[in-house]
This record gives structure tokens, sequence and C-alpha cells, in this order.
């Protein structure tokens, strides 16, 4: 069981969607519950992961499987290789995690064509953890791929009004990025094979030794950083985020914020920067102020937002930024806020969703405007929607101020720290724009006629927000739990960062500069 | 003295006069008789070259092309005749019912 | 010593005016045949029929083709309307000029041997010897369709299209019946030079010495072919019974209908011009050219004669085919006979060997 | 004289044709019983066509890795033609498969139709075998000449008369440079033999700079370039696509396509291998262009078969990259490509079949409204091939493509498969189109009219298991292209 | 060369300027007598009726294009005849091969009616 838990975690949803297929069609509940129990499953499948204590002490790859996949001959081989170190551990967690509850939250949401809804969603799983696990640029590049397809249909279909911009949008966005990076890994292998060096496939950690000479690098980096960073999304690239995020389904919304958008910061830290040390060097001032701008502008348009789904969406253009900027600031302590700021907008943006999606199901709409003075028709969710509120501002105690002020303190403490003093704004431009939409819904009086009887949350939505304020709280008070098993990782990581860079200043090739400079 | 080389020369004219008739002409059957000039253009270099190298190999391809030649010939007299059936017309400028 | 053969490059004069001369011959007695069978076909068939053909001019109608031939020169040259009229003249001049040049390869007689300055000369009684004879003849044969589709469409008239475009499927279908037919005599001959053709007829029957009186002409090892060759000839030239592209009572004529004064008589002359090269061909072909008892013209003359009278008789006594019995017998009879008898001729050729 | 005739006897080697032998065989009884049979009655001529392609085929899958060489140097039946047989035989048998119930829908069951299909692709075989500048020729035209009646095999419509002639005008045409280049190549090299060609260069190093060889070999690729549909030779291609009947526009773009690339290679990498310098740039410029127009005009489609004629462009256009590259990745690249195009490509041809009604064959965009709802099977075997169309994983065009770009990587065209990759970008856009009306919009129509014809519904999965096979778990096929590659 | 052709040019160019010359010298002593009515095409003598250039029954093209493809299969057999006896059984096979083919042609051209008429 032990040696196989990662293919079994992440097969295990394909082959819940394949049996899906044989449920009638119309038998709704059927559906939703077997999915669900799927995902459930799913999650107590990954839950051994949680619990080990390999990750405190090791920062290598652990629960490995190695199988050989397409060998052909000398031109290329790739291999079935997938494992977690402390990197991907919580993200992996955060993907089972979420899934049950994005399921959940559609239970009355989705009308029409329930099944191919869930069939989609149990697909997105698999080419989620798939990401995740995959030591093998090539096998990660076919589960990156494989997510675009079900979030593609899950918008188009089930989206709003305008889903199919936003689903053509999102997708041609996404493959062109991840296009370029894949001449980038084809690039990266045959240099591999034609430097001499030790080659395992497309599998990373023989990447990691590679001495890749600048002038590749740079335009690897680009290749890389550029797919990335559609996905993050970072500032110019951001604009279909908030398409997409308005238009997706609520679970959909949910799974977008909570995992999809960490495939790209993911993808830094395994890929782009490991793999690229020097060229990190030259990209990193004008990606941190990419962020920053991110952050700033992020939050600007967010407080302009008349629809919360799309306030929602543009913050999350701000706090990723700060994930970002925690991890181009190369320390411990930046890298770690980071790291958590990913769980933590996991939890804090998709709870928001949620909350939207809470909103809309009872009143069919988004606009600020249409709200007013809910608090007192709702406490409960007033209260979880405050608590949310808080750890989206990133107020001490909640979650979010864990990983904002890390990731602020490490980039300040690098050569950053005339970025972060900017970015710094963006907490405070945060907290202005959640309270002052937690104001116009909550409080006052109810203006609207329609809000007169609406009524709080059901026991199934508490159920759905109860795991998240735990770990609301939880990160909040009690960081340390995922710090120890992050923190080897990360040593390792820059150490592999900074390694290389001094390797590759010391060490000039002239031979191998023929070789990348391209017909 | 006539040399290869005027061979070469009168095929190559030919050659290009038929591939001008092709793209220039209007009526299909003419078309169809440029194109059949410029395979006699490249009978006429097989054979003259034929002669120039010292084997059959030309000349035996020259008996292939002539054969092709025939089963096209076929072939497309068939297609013109369906489509003059039903279009009463045999100007390139009327093929027109799928965009050019 | 070998006696030389006159060519162009070791004796220019001598072999020019000796072609010159020997083109003349030929012309000259082509035309004077071409005139008189006309005759020959009236008295024939008027006698055949119990009448008496054509009497009044000169004696016993003797001057009738000249006078005929005078009579057509001075009637009116029309050309219709409606017609091209580049094309309407081309026509008739299509038709006959290939039939005339058809004889530049049908070897007339054996070598003539001569001495001229005390070397030995060899002239062979053929205008040219291309040992691609019969290619060239085929080939001229063809052109002659070309005349035909041409007179009809250049009139530009329903009949003569008509005519025309049957006469054009009549003739390609018997194209390929007599092409076919002839492949089993290359088979045996091993040439396609109608003067060597004829020379692998010489010496007895099969060379079996016993069978010394009879000559070794395909007619006899190749009796099939020989028919099929003569049935498919007589309809390639459009003589009854297969004169269905004129057929003067269903198509008015067909594709000769808006022709009159001498391009009607060119038409004329093609048909009888080409029943000459026929029977030329076939002669040699079959009957060993100018092999024969006589002096090697006389042979062969006599040949062409014989079938020349052979054809008239046939028009004398068949009546026409319907065309659908054309085609079916073109396509259906002899084009199979004529591949059958190919395989078997090569069986059997091999077997023998 | 004796001895040429011995030497002749020697040199037939019936093995090396003996594929394309049992096709050309099969071919000619059927095109009897074909004549024998009532009108109306194809089905067992269809069934017995399939029967001798499996025959076919599972005397081509004996001879792997048994080369075969015939008829003095004039055919070669070697691992490359054996792959590219297969590409042609399968095609073929597609085709077939789709066919039957097409041609009874379309009011036109006439069985020669499958005899043609056999014969084309015994010229397939011929051409992917050839080692002669004959032989090829020849493979090509008789795989033309049939295509040319089969282009327009639908006698009484205007559309398919106009597809079938304008196929015929620009393949003859086309064939004139063809033989023309080949005339030149033999004035140069004195042979018609690919490998005497390629010795003569060797022993003779500055004919590469020779005009005529070098006018010739361009004519030659001309040619070919025609028949592959490379832009700006690809003027025919949406026509006939557009107009032909579907089965045979789903066959012409992968059978006869693939033969026309396996010609190529072989007479580029044997025989022009000494203007590898300069081709190279021609290929690069003409695969380029060729993408670019393919999905460039694609873009503005309406009609599904017209789309999916300039996709095939763009395919071609992807393939040629697998020639920039030059090397053995390429070529097997292009070899690996061709099979998976012919499942992808076929497959979403045959459910144009299905989605298609009678007689009116213009299948627009908005033909297919709805039609993931209304026919949930359907939908998903076509997203399935538009997904491999557009390179996708897990789908087998991600593999081909992977396959190909891996080639001009390994060979230093970055740019090239930068430009390949921005292509693909671009196609996302109208194969998400279909999808968008298939998925996003409302049904407008029942789709009562679409019955699952048994036969086309096994081509269908047989395509989508071959995706899904190449794609998935490719490492053997890959493997063979590998074998098979120059 | 120039033996063998130089009389076959004399004799066209004789053939074709007997023939030019008959009809260009009946031109020049014919009568000319023209009018409207004897210019116009023959049809059993009522005025012609729309145009010559009708359709013709499809027979005709079958016919030609049956033509075509055996007239190349005679062009075929007649370098093959003249070698038969050297080439010998092996040329024999061969040649039944292609002429197997052919047949087959033949008689689905047979069976299909391309050469019925009526």
């Amino acid at each position: 069981m032990a040696d196989n838990l990662l293919s079994i975690m992440t097969f295990f949803p394909l082959v819940g969607m394949i049996a899906l297929l044989f449920i009638p069609r119309d038998n709704d509940a059927m559906l939703k519950s077997f999915a669900l129990a799927v995902s459930l499953i799913t999650f107590l499948i990954s839950l051994p992961l949680a619990f080990d204590n390999v990750f405190k002490t090791s920062g290598g790859m652990h629960y490995r499987e190695f199988y050989e996949w397409i060998h052909v001959g000398e031109f290329f081989q790739m291999n079935y290789n997938v494992g977690v170190d402390g990197i991907s551990l919580w993200l992996v967690m955060l993907t089972t995690f979420i899934m049950p509850i994005a399921i959940l939250s559609t239970w009355n949401a989705v009308k029409k064509n329930t099944k191919g809804f869930m069939a989609m969603l149990l697909l997105l799983q698999t080419g989620m953890l798939g990401a995740f696990i995959s030591l093998d640029l090539f096998l990660f590049y076919i589960f990156w791929e494989l997510m675009l397809i079900p979030m593609y249909f899950l918008i188009g279909i089930w989206g709003g009004s305008n889903r199919i911009y936003a689903a053509v949008k999102f997708f041609i966005y996404t493959a062109v990025g991840s296009l370029l990076m894949l001449v980038g890994i084809i690039f990266v292998y045959y240099y591999a094979i034609q430097s001499g060096s030790p080659v395992n496939g497309f599998g990373i950690q023989e990447f990691y030794q590679l001495d890749i000479p600048y002038g590749a690098q740079f335009w690897l980096f680009l290749a890389f950083g550029f797919s990335f960073a559609i996905k993050v999304p970072m500032f110019p690239l951001h604009t279909w985020l908030p398409d997409a995020h308005t238009e997706a389904p609520t679970a959909g919304s949910v799974i977008l914020a909570a995992v999809l958008l960490k495939m790209g910061t993911y993808g830094y830290v395994r890929f782009a920067m490991p793999l690229f040390p020097e060229a990190l060097q030259t990209f990193i001032p004008f990606l941190a102020f990419l962020s920053v701008v991110g952050i700033i502008y992020g939050s600007l348009v967010a407080m302009m937002q008349d629809d919360v789904k799309k306030l929602v969406a543009y913050s999350s253009v701000a706090h990723l930024g700060f994930v970002m900027l925690g991890l181009f600031a190369l320390n411990m302590q930046g890298m770690a806020g980071g790291m958590i700021q990913m769980i933590n907008h996991g939890i804090s943006t998709g709870a928001l969703f949620l909350i939207v999606g809470f909103l809309y199901e009872r009143r069919h709409t988004r606009q600020i405007s249409e709200f007013g003075g809910l608090a007192g028709k709702m406490p409960i969710f007033a209260t979880i929607f405050l608590i949310i509120t808080f750890s989206s501002i990133g107020l001490p105690g909640t979650n979010g101020f864990v990983g904002e002020f890390l990731a602020l303190m490490g980039a300040f403490e690098s050569d950053l720290r005339w970025y972060a003093v900017f970015a710094t704004t963006g907490v405070i431009l945060a907290a202005v724009y959640m309270l002052w939409v937690y104001q116009r819904i909550m409080f006052g009086k109810v203006t609207n006629p329609a809000n007169e009887n609406i009524k709080d949350l059901s026991a199934r939505e508490i159920v759905i927000m109860a795991p998240l304020l735990l770990f609301v709280f939880w990160i909040g008070i009690y960081p340390n739990t995922f710090f120890d098993k992050m923190n080897p990782a990360l040593e390792q990581l820059l150490q592999q960062i900074n390694n290389q860079q001094v390797a590759i200043v010391e060490v000039v090739q002239p031979v191998v500069a023929n070789v990348v400079d391209t017909k | 003295m006539i040399t290869v080389t005027h061979y070469l020369m009168l095929s190559a004219i030919l050659f290009a006069i038929g591939t001008l008739g092709v793209l220039t002409r209007k009526n299909a059957i003419v078309v169809f008789m440029c194109i059949e000039v410029m395979l006699n253009a490249v009978n006429l270099t097989f054979i003259a070259l034929s002669r120039h190298v010292g084997n059959l190999d030309g000349q035996i391809f020259v008996f292939f092309v002539m054969t092709v030649a025939a089963a096209e010939a076929a072939v497309g007299l068939a297609l013109l005749i369906a489509f003059y059936r039903n279009k009463e017309t045999l100007d390139v400028d009327d093929f027109n019912m799928l965009k050019w | 010593m070998t006696p030389e053969v006159l060519t162009l490059s070791n004796t220019p004069v001598l072999f020019t005016v000796a072609m010159l001369l020997k083109i003349a011959v030929a012309f000259v007695v082509m035309i004077l045949i071409v005139a008189y069978a006309t005759y020959a076909e009236r008295k024939i068939i008027g006698r055949m029929q119990t009448r008496m053909g054509p009497t009044m001019t000169g004696p016993k109608g003797l001057l009738q083709p000249i006078a005929d031939g005078l009579k057509l020169f001075f009637k009116e040259d029309m050309i219709p309307s409606q017609a091209h009229p580049f094309a309407f003249s081309l026509a008739p001049m299509m038709l006959l000029a290939p039939s005339f040049v058809a004889i530049a390869v049908i070897p007339f007689g054996s070598d003539l041997h001569f001495t001229y300055d005390g070397i030995q000369y060899v002239v062979p009684m053929q205008i040219t010897d291309l040992n691609f004879g019969v290619l060239f003849i085929l080939a001229m044969a063809g052109l002659g369709v070309y005349g035909i589709v041409l007179a009809g469409l250049a009139s530009n008239s329903k009949y003569a299209l008509l005519g025309g475009i049957r006469s054009t499927a009549q003739m390609i279908s018997y194209e390929l019946a007599a092409g076919l037919s002839i492949v089993a005599v290359f088979m045996l001959s091993e040439t396609l030079s109608l003067r060597g053709i004829v020379l692998a007829q010489q010496g007895p029957l099969w060379g079996i010495e016993a069978l010394k009186y009879i000559p070794n002409w395909y007619i006899f090892s190749q009796p099939l072919a020989f028919g099929l060759f003569l049935v498919a000839s007589m309809a390639e030239i459009n003589r009854t019974p297969f004169d269905l592209p004129e057929a003067e009572t269903e198509l008015v004529s067909g594709f000769c209908t808006e022709y009159s004064s001498m391009k009607y008589a060119l038409f004329f002359m093609a048909e009888y011009a080409n029943m000459i090269t026929i029977s030329a061909i076939t002669a040699t072909l079959f009957l060993g050219g100018w092999s024969g008892p006589f002096y090697g013209w006389m042979n062969f003359l006599i040949k062409v004669f014989a079938f020349m009278f052979f054809f008239i008789w046939i028009r004398a006594t068949f009546p026409r085919l319907r065309y659908d019995q054309l085609m079916h017998m073109g396509w259906k009879v002899m084009l199979p006979l004529a591949l059958a008898n190919i395989v078997i001729t090569g069986i059997a050729v091999l077997l023998w060997q | 004289m004796e001895n040429l005739v011995q030497e002749a006897i020697q040199n037939v080697n019936l093995h090396a044709v003996m594929p394309s032998l049992i096709l050309s065989v099969a071919g000619m009884a059927l095109l009897l019983v074909a004549v024998f049979s009532p009108r109306g009655k194809t089905a067992h001529i269809a069934w017995l066509s399939i029967a001798s392609l499996i025959v076919a085929g599972i005397v081509t899958i004996m001879g792997w890795n048994d080369t075969q060489y015939g008829f003095a140097g004039s055919v070669q039946l070697d691992n490359f033609a054996a792959f590219f047989s297969m590409i042609c035989i399968i095609a073929a048998g597609l085709a077939i498969l789709m066919s039957d119930e097409y041609l009874k829908r379309e009011n036109f069951p006439v069985g020669e139709y499958y005899p043609l299909i056999l014969i084309t692709t015994a010229g397939a075989m011929w051409m992917v075998s050839g080692t002669d500048l004959i032989t090829i020729f020849l493979g090509l035209e008789v795989l033309s000449v049939s295509l040319y009646i089969l282009a327009g095999f639908f006698r009484d419509q205007v559309r398919c008369n106009e597809a079938g002639l304008k196929y015929f005008f620009l393949g003859a045409f086309s064939t004139g440079f063809l033989l023309y280049g080949m005339a030149l190549l033999y004035g140069v090299s004195g042979t018609t033999k690919v490998y005497d060609i390629a010795a003569y260069i060797q022993a003779n190093p500055d004919t590469t700079t020779n005009v005529m060889f070098v006018a010739g070999g361009l004519l030659m690729l001309t040619g070919f370039f025609f028949k592959i549909a490379a832009a700006p030779f690809h003027m025919w291609t949406p026509d006939v696509y557009q107009g032909a009947p579907t089965p045979i526009t789903a066959f012409m773009s992968a059978g006869p396509k693939a033969a026309a690339f396996a010609a190529l290679i072989r007479v580029t990498f044997i025989c022009l291998e000494g203007m590898q310098d300069h081709l190279t740039t021609v290929f690069w410029v003409l695969a380029v262009l060729t993408m670019t127009v393919g999905n460039l005009i694609a873009l503005n489609q309406k009609d599904l078969k017209r789309m999916l004629a300039y996709s095939s462009i763009a395919h071609a256009g992807y393939a040629m990259v697998g020639l920039v590259a030059w090397n053995e990745i390429g070529s097997a690249g292009i070899l690996f490509y061709m099979l998976v195009y012919t499942f992808m490509n076929m497959g979403a041809f045959a459910i144009l079949i299905l989605i298609g009604r009678s007689g009116e064959e213009n299948l627009t965009l908005d033909g297919v409204t709805g039609l993931g709802y209304k026919k949930p099977m359907l939908g998903i075997a076509f997203s399935i091939f538009l997904f491999a169309l557009m390179g996708l994983p897990p789908t087998a065009g991600f593999t081909g493509k992977f396959y190909i770009f891996a080639g001009a990587i390994n060979s230093g065209y970055i740019w090239l498969a930068v430009l390949g990759v921005l292509n693909s970008a671009v196609s996302l856009y109208y194969y998400l189109r279909i999808m968008i009306f298939m998925y996003f919009k409302e049904p407008q129509e029942d789709y009562a009219w679409v019955k699952i014809y048994p036969a086309t519904a096994v081509s269908i999965v047989i395509s989508v298991i071959g995706v899904l096979y190449l794609g998935i778990v490719p490492g053997s096929i890959m493997q063979l292209a590998r074998m098979a590659g120059f | 060369m120039l033996d063998l052709y130089l009389p076959i040019i004399v004799v066209i160019g004789i053939a074709f300027a007997f023939a030019i010359g008959s009809v260009v010298f009946s031109r020049l002593v014919g009568v000319k007598r023209y009018s409207e009515l004897k210019m116009s095409p023959y049809e059993c003598g009522v005025p012609p009726i729309g145009n010559a250039n009708e359709r013709f029954s499809v027979k005709f093209y079958l016919v030609a294009v049956a033509f075509i493809v055996f007239d190349v299969e005679v062009a075929f057999l007649y370098p093959w005849a003249i070698m038969f006896k050297q080439l010998g059984w092996y040329g024999a096979i061969t040649m039944g091969i292609f002429i197997f083919v052919l047949v087959i042609g033949f008689i689905y051209d047979w069976k299909k009616g391309a050469l019925e008429w009526e």
C-alpha cells in the first residue's frame, strides 16, 4: 500500500470517474454521493502523508515510485517518476482536502448534467494530484495539460452568462504558456543528453545537476516562467483570471483559486527556480516588480468591483503577489512564507468563493449593491464571513498573517527590500477592500426587500465551512505543524539554488555556449 | 549541330508553354491539353537525356509516363463529362461551387 | 563484293534521284489506281448486279474517272455559313494526306541492283525503310481520325457531327482490333520494319523443308490474324459493310454532308487511297509482299489488286451493319479474338522452340 | 540478351511487393465481384476488402525487420516502407468501415468504390517502398488516378464533380513538375535509382551546385509538396476535401498523404542528401508557411469539412518540421505522426459522416450545436479527436507533436519548434470553437437523423482506441517508428 | 538518320501539296454563286433547328476512354512482340500478367455495359 500510495491516490479519482460514467445520468443523488465518496476516499488515502514524520527529517523525495514508461532507444525516455517532499506534500493535501468541499458546495447549485460535472471534477483532481507529485518533466507536462480540459468544460458548460469567452480565454492563455514550456522541456532533455550528463528520462532531480549555460538558461527560464506566470497569474498575464473566476461555477472557482493557481507558484518553486538558478537572478528584480505591481493593482481593482466574485478574483491576484515575492526572496523566511501563503490562499480564497456561492444560490446575483444588512438575517454566515475576511486580510491569529508576515519579512531581509516596502501597502489595501465589502454586504439596514427572507446557512454549508475555519486558526496559531515538514525540503531547495549559482559563476564553458547558440 | 541542349531547350519551352496554359486558360479541355503538353515536354526531356547519358532508363520512364498519361486522360475526361452534364459548362471560372 | 546500299552520305545525288523517282512512281501509280478503282468498282458492281456500269465516256467508259474529276473541279466550293472555315477546309486534307504518306514505308518490289562508276549499288524498292514502319502506318491511320472528327465538328451540322462522332468511335474501335491482331505477326517476324517482315516470310513454311512449295506467308501461320486484320481494316477505312459514318440512307453522307466540289472529292479519294494502303499492308504482312512467281512489283500489284477486288466484291455482297452490331463485333468479338490469338501464338511459339 | 533475362528473373522478388500485390489482386478480383453483384449490394465487397487489407497487413507485419529488395533495386520493402504501408492499410480499413452505410445514405451504393480504395492503397505501398524514381512515380500515379475517381465519385453531385476535377487538374499539373524534376535528375546522374543517384553525388560532389541538378531536385520536391498540400501548393486541398465524399476525404488526408511523405523522405534523405543545407532552409520556410496558412485560414471557416481540410494543411506543416530536423528522430517522428494523424483525423471525419445529412453534406458549425447533449457518446469521441488534433495530452496528438518537435529541437531548430507550438496555440481556437458549439450552446435540434451506423461506429471506436493508446502508452509504437525511420 | 526521314518529309510535303493544290485549284476555277439559303446547313430540306453542338450519347465517351487504355496496351505489346522469342517464357509470363490485368478491365467494361449500344 505504502509503496504505491501516490499512484493510488492520484488515479483513484480517475477510476472513480470511469465508474461514475456507468451510473444513470438522471440519478442525481447517486451521482453526487458517489463523487463525494470518491473524493473523501482520496482524501483518506492521502492522510498518511500528512502524518508521516519522515518529512521532518529529510528534505528529499519520499514515497518514490519509478516505472519505465516510454523508452525509445536513444531518442527519448519518459518514466513514471513520482514522489513528494515537504513542498508538494501540503499542496497535495490541500488538493485532496478541498475536493470534497468543492463537491459538497455544488450539492444544489448544479442542476444540469450532474454526471458530466462530477466526472470533470474527478478528472481534474487526478490532473492536479499528478502534477504535484511528478518528478519527471514529461509526466508533469501531461498532468499539467490534463487539468486544462476538465476546467475548460467546467467553466464553459456550467459557468455564467459570459462563460464561453471566459473558458476559451482561460484555455488559450494557459495552453500557449504550456506549449512554450514544452519546447523548453524538450530542449533541457537534449541538452542534458548532449552534454553527457547522467540522465534519467526527464527526471528533474538529474536535471538539477545540469550546468546549463547562462544564455540557454535565460531563454529556458523565460519559457518556463512565462507558462507559470500565466497560471499564477502575474500582473500583465492575469486577465484571464477574473473572467474565469467570475464565470466558473462555485466548485470551479474554489478549485481554481485553491489549487490551480498554486500550479504556477509550485512550478516556480519546483522547476523554474532550481533548474535555472542563474537566470533566476536576472529575472528576480523584474518578477518581483511584477509581483508588487500585481499586489497593488489587484488590490486597487478589487476595491472598485461591484461584483463580489470579481472582487475575490482580483484579491487572488494580490495574494499571489505576496506568494511570489516571498519565494523570490530566496531565503528561508520568504520561502516558507510563500509556501504557507499558498496554502492560506487556498483555504481563505476558497472559502470566500464558497461564501459568494452561498450568496449567489440564495439571491442569484453577486452585485454588492443588491445586499446589505445581512448580518441580522444570517448570523452564522456573518460570523464565518468575518473570520474568513480577517484571514484574507491577514489579521494576526489567522493563517493569512503568518504567511504574509513571513513573506514580507523574507523579502525585507533580502535584496528585495524596497519591493517589500511597496508590497506592504497591499496589506492595508486588502483590509480596505475586504472590510468595506463586508460592511456593505453585512451591515446596515436591509434595503433590498429580496433580502428579507434570506435563510441562514444550512447544516451542509456549515459542514463545508467548518474544516476551512479549523485550518484558518490552526495555521494562524500553530503553523509549525506545517513548517516542520516543509523546512527540510526548503533548505534543500535553497541550497540547490545557491549552489548552482556559485558553480555557474565559477565554471565558464565556451564549448557549451556554442551548442546553445541555436540555429 | 543539334545537341542535347537544343532538345532540353525545346522541352523546357514546351513545358513553360504548358504551365502558362494551365495557369491562364479558361477552358477546362484546353487546360487539360496544356497538362498533356507538359507531360510530353517531360517525355522529350527524358528521351533526349536517355540518348545523352547512354542508357535506356529514360525511355523506359517515358513508357510509363505515356501509360499514366493515358490513364489520367481517361479519368480526367470522365470527370469533365460528369461535370459538364451537371453544369453545362467547362469554363474553369465556373468551378465555383466550392470556394476556389 | 557486297553491293553498297544507297545512302545520303555516300552518294547524295544518286540517293536523291532514286528517292524522287521512287516517290514519283509511287504517287502516280497510287493516283492512277485511285482514279481507276472508282471506275473498277462501278463496273464490277454493275456486272455483279447485271448492269453495265459507266459506258458512255470514252471507250467502255474508261474516261469516266477523269470526267468525274473535272466535274468536281469545276463545281462550286461551298463553305456553309455556320462552319469554321479553316477547320472545314483542313479536314479533307487531313484525311487524304496520311493515306498517301503511309505508302512511304511499304516495300513494293524486290531490291534493284545496278552498277554505277564501277560500284555496285542496291536500291530497295521502298521509299524509306523505317525500322518501325508498322508503327508509322498505324500512326498515319490514326491521323485519319482527325480528318473525320474535324469534318464533323467544323461543318456545324447535325448530320455531319453525328456522322463524325460515329465514325470516330468506329475507327478507333477497329483500330484496336487491327493493331492487336498484327501483334501475332510481329511475334513471328521479330521486327516492325515492313521490309523485314517481307524478308521474314521468305523460305518454306515454318522452315520445314518438306513444305517448301508452300511459302512461309503469315496467312498460313496466322489465318485468324489475317481475317481479323482484313475485317478490322475494312471497318477502319469505313468501307461497306462498315460505312456507317457516310451511311447515305441514314445520315445523308455523314461527316461529308456539307462538303462539295474538290473537298468532297478528297474524301472520296481518301477512301480509295486508304483501300490501296490497306491492301498493300495486308499483302505485305500476310502474303509475303513482293515475293511470288513474277517480278517483285508485279507480285505486289497483283496482290493489291486482288484485295481491291475483294473489297469491291464485299461491297456488292453484304448489307450494311447496324451500328450496335458494328460496335458489338469490334469490341466483343474481334478484340477478344485478337487477344486470344496473341496468347495462343505466344504459347505455340514457345512450345515449338 | 539471355543474360539480361536471367538477371531480370533473378531480380524479381515477389516478397518485396507481396502486400501491394495482394491488394492489387484483391482489387481486381473485387472489381469483378462488384460488377457481377446486383446494384446496391455492396456490403460483401466492403467486408472482402477489409479481409484483404487484413491479409496484406499481416504479410506486411511478418516482413518486419526483414528487408526485401526486388526488381533490380526498384523496390525495397524495409521497415520504413512497412510502417508506412501499415498506415495506409489502417487508413484504408477505417475508410472502408465508414463507407458502406454512408454510400447507402448518399444513395450511391456502387461496389467499385472499395476496389478503388484497395488499388489506391496498393499504389501508396509501391510509392513508399519504391527506391527507383519510376516506381515512386508509378505508385504515386496509381494512387492519384484512383483518388481522382474517388474524389469525384458521386457523379450526379456537382460539388463532388468539382472536387474530382480540381483534384485531377492540380494533381496532374503537379505530376508534370514532379516528372520534369525527375527527368533532370536523371539527366545529371544517368540513373533513376535513388541509391545510384546518391552514389553518383557522392562520387561527384560538385553535382550539388549543378544548376540542372538543383533545379531538378526542387521541381521534383514541388511535385511532392503539391501532394502533401504544403503551402503555397495547398490551394486544392480545401475544395477537394470539402467536395469529396467524406470517407474519401478522411482517407485522402491520411493514407495518400503519408505515402507522399514517405516518398519525400526517401527521396530527400537519400537522393538529395548533398543538398541538405539548402533543402532544410526550404523546408523550414515551407513548414512555417504551411502551418501558419493552414491554421490562420482555418480560424474563420464555418464548414467543418473545410475547417478540417485547413487543419490538415496545418498538420502537414507540423510533419514537415520533421523534415527540417533531418535526423533520425525527425524522420521517425513523421512516421509516428502520420500514424497518429490517421487515427485522429479519420476519427473526426467518421463523426462528420454520422452527423451529416444525406445529400446536404455541408456541415457547418451551427450544425453541431448542442450535439454533445443529444448524442453524448459521439460528443465525447469527437472531443477526444479534437483534443488530439490540438495536440493535448493524454491523446496521441500530443505524443506525435512531441516526437516531431523533439527532432527539431535535437537538431537545434528551436525557433521552428517555438513557431510550431505557437501555431498549435492558434489552432486551439478553431478546434475549441467546434466544442463550444457542441457543448456550450443549447441544442436547437434533436438530431433525430443521426443514426449510429454500426460499421462507422466501429471505425470511430478503433480510432478512439488508437488515439488513446498512442497517447498514453506510445512507447512500443514509437520504438517501431524509430526502427523504421532513417 | 536523314536517309530514313528525308523521303518521309518529301512525301508528306507532296501529299499535302497535292491536297491543298487541288482544293485551291478548284476554288479558283469553280463557279461561285453565293446565296443565304445555300450556305445554311443541310437538314433534310427544312430550316435547321437549334445548334448542332448537342449532347450525344455518353457511350461515345466510354468508347473513347476504353480506346485510350487499350491503345496503350497495344503500344506496350509491340516492343514486347519483336523481342518475344528472346525473352522466352519470362517475357511471356510477364506480358501474360499484363494482358490478364487488361482482360479484367475488359470484362469489367463489358459487364458494366460500356460496350452495349441501345
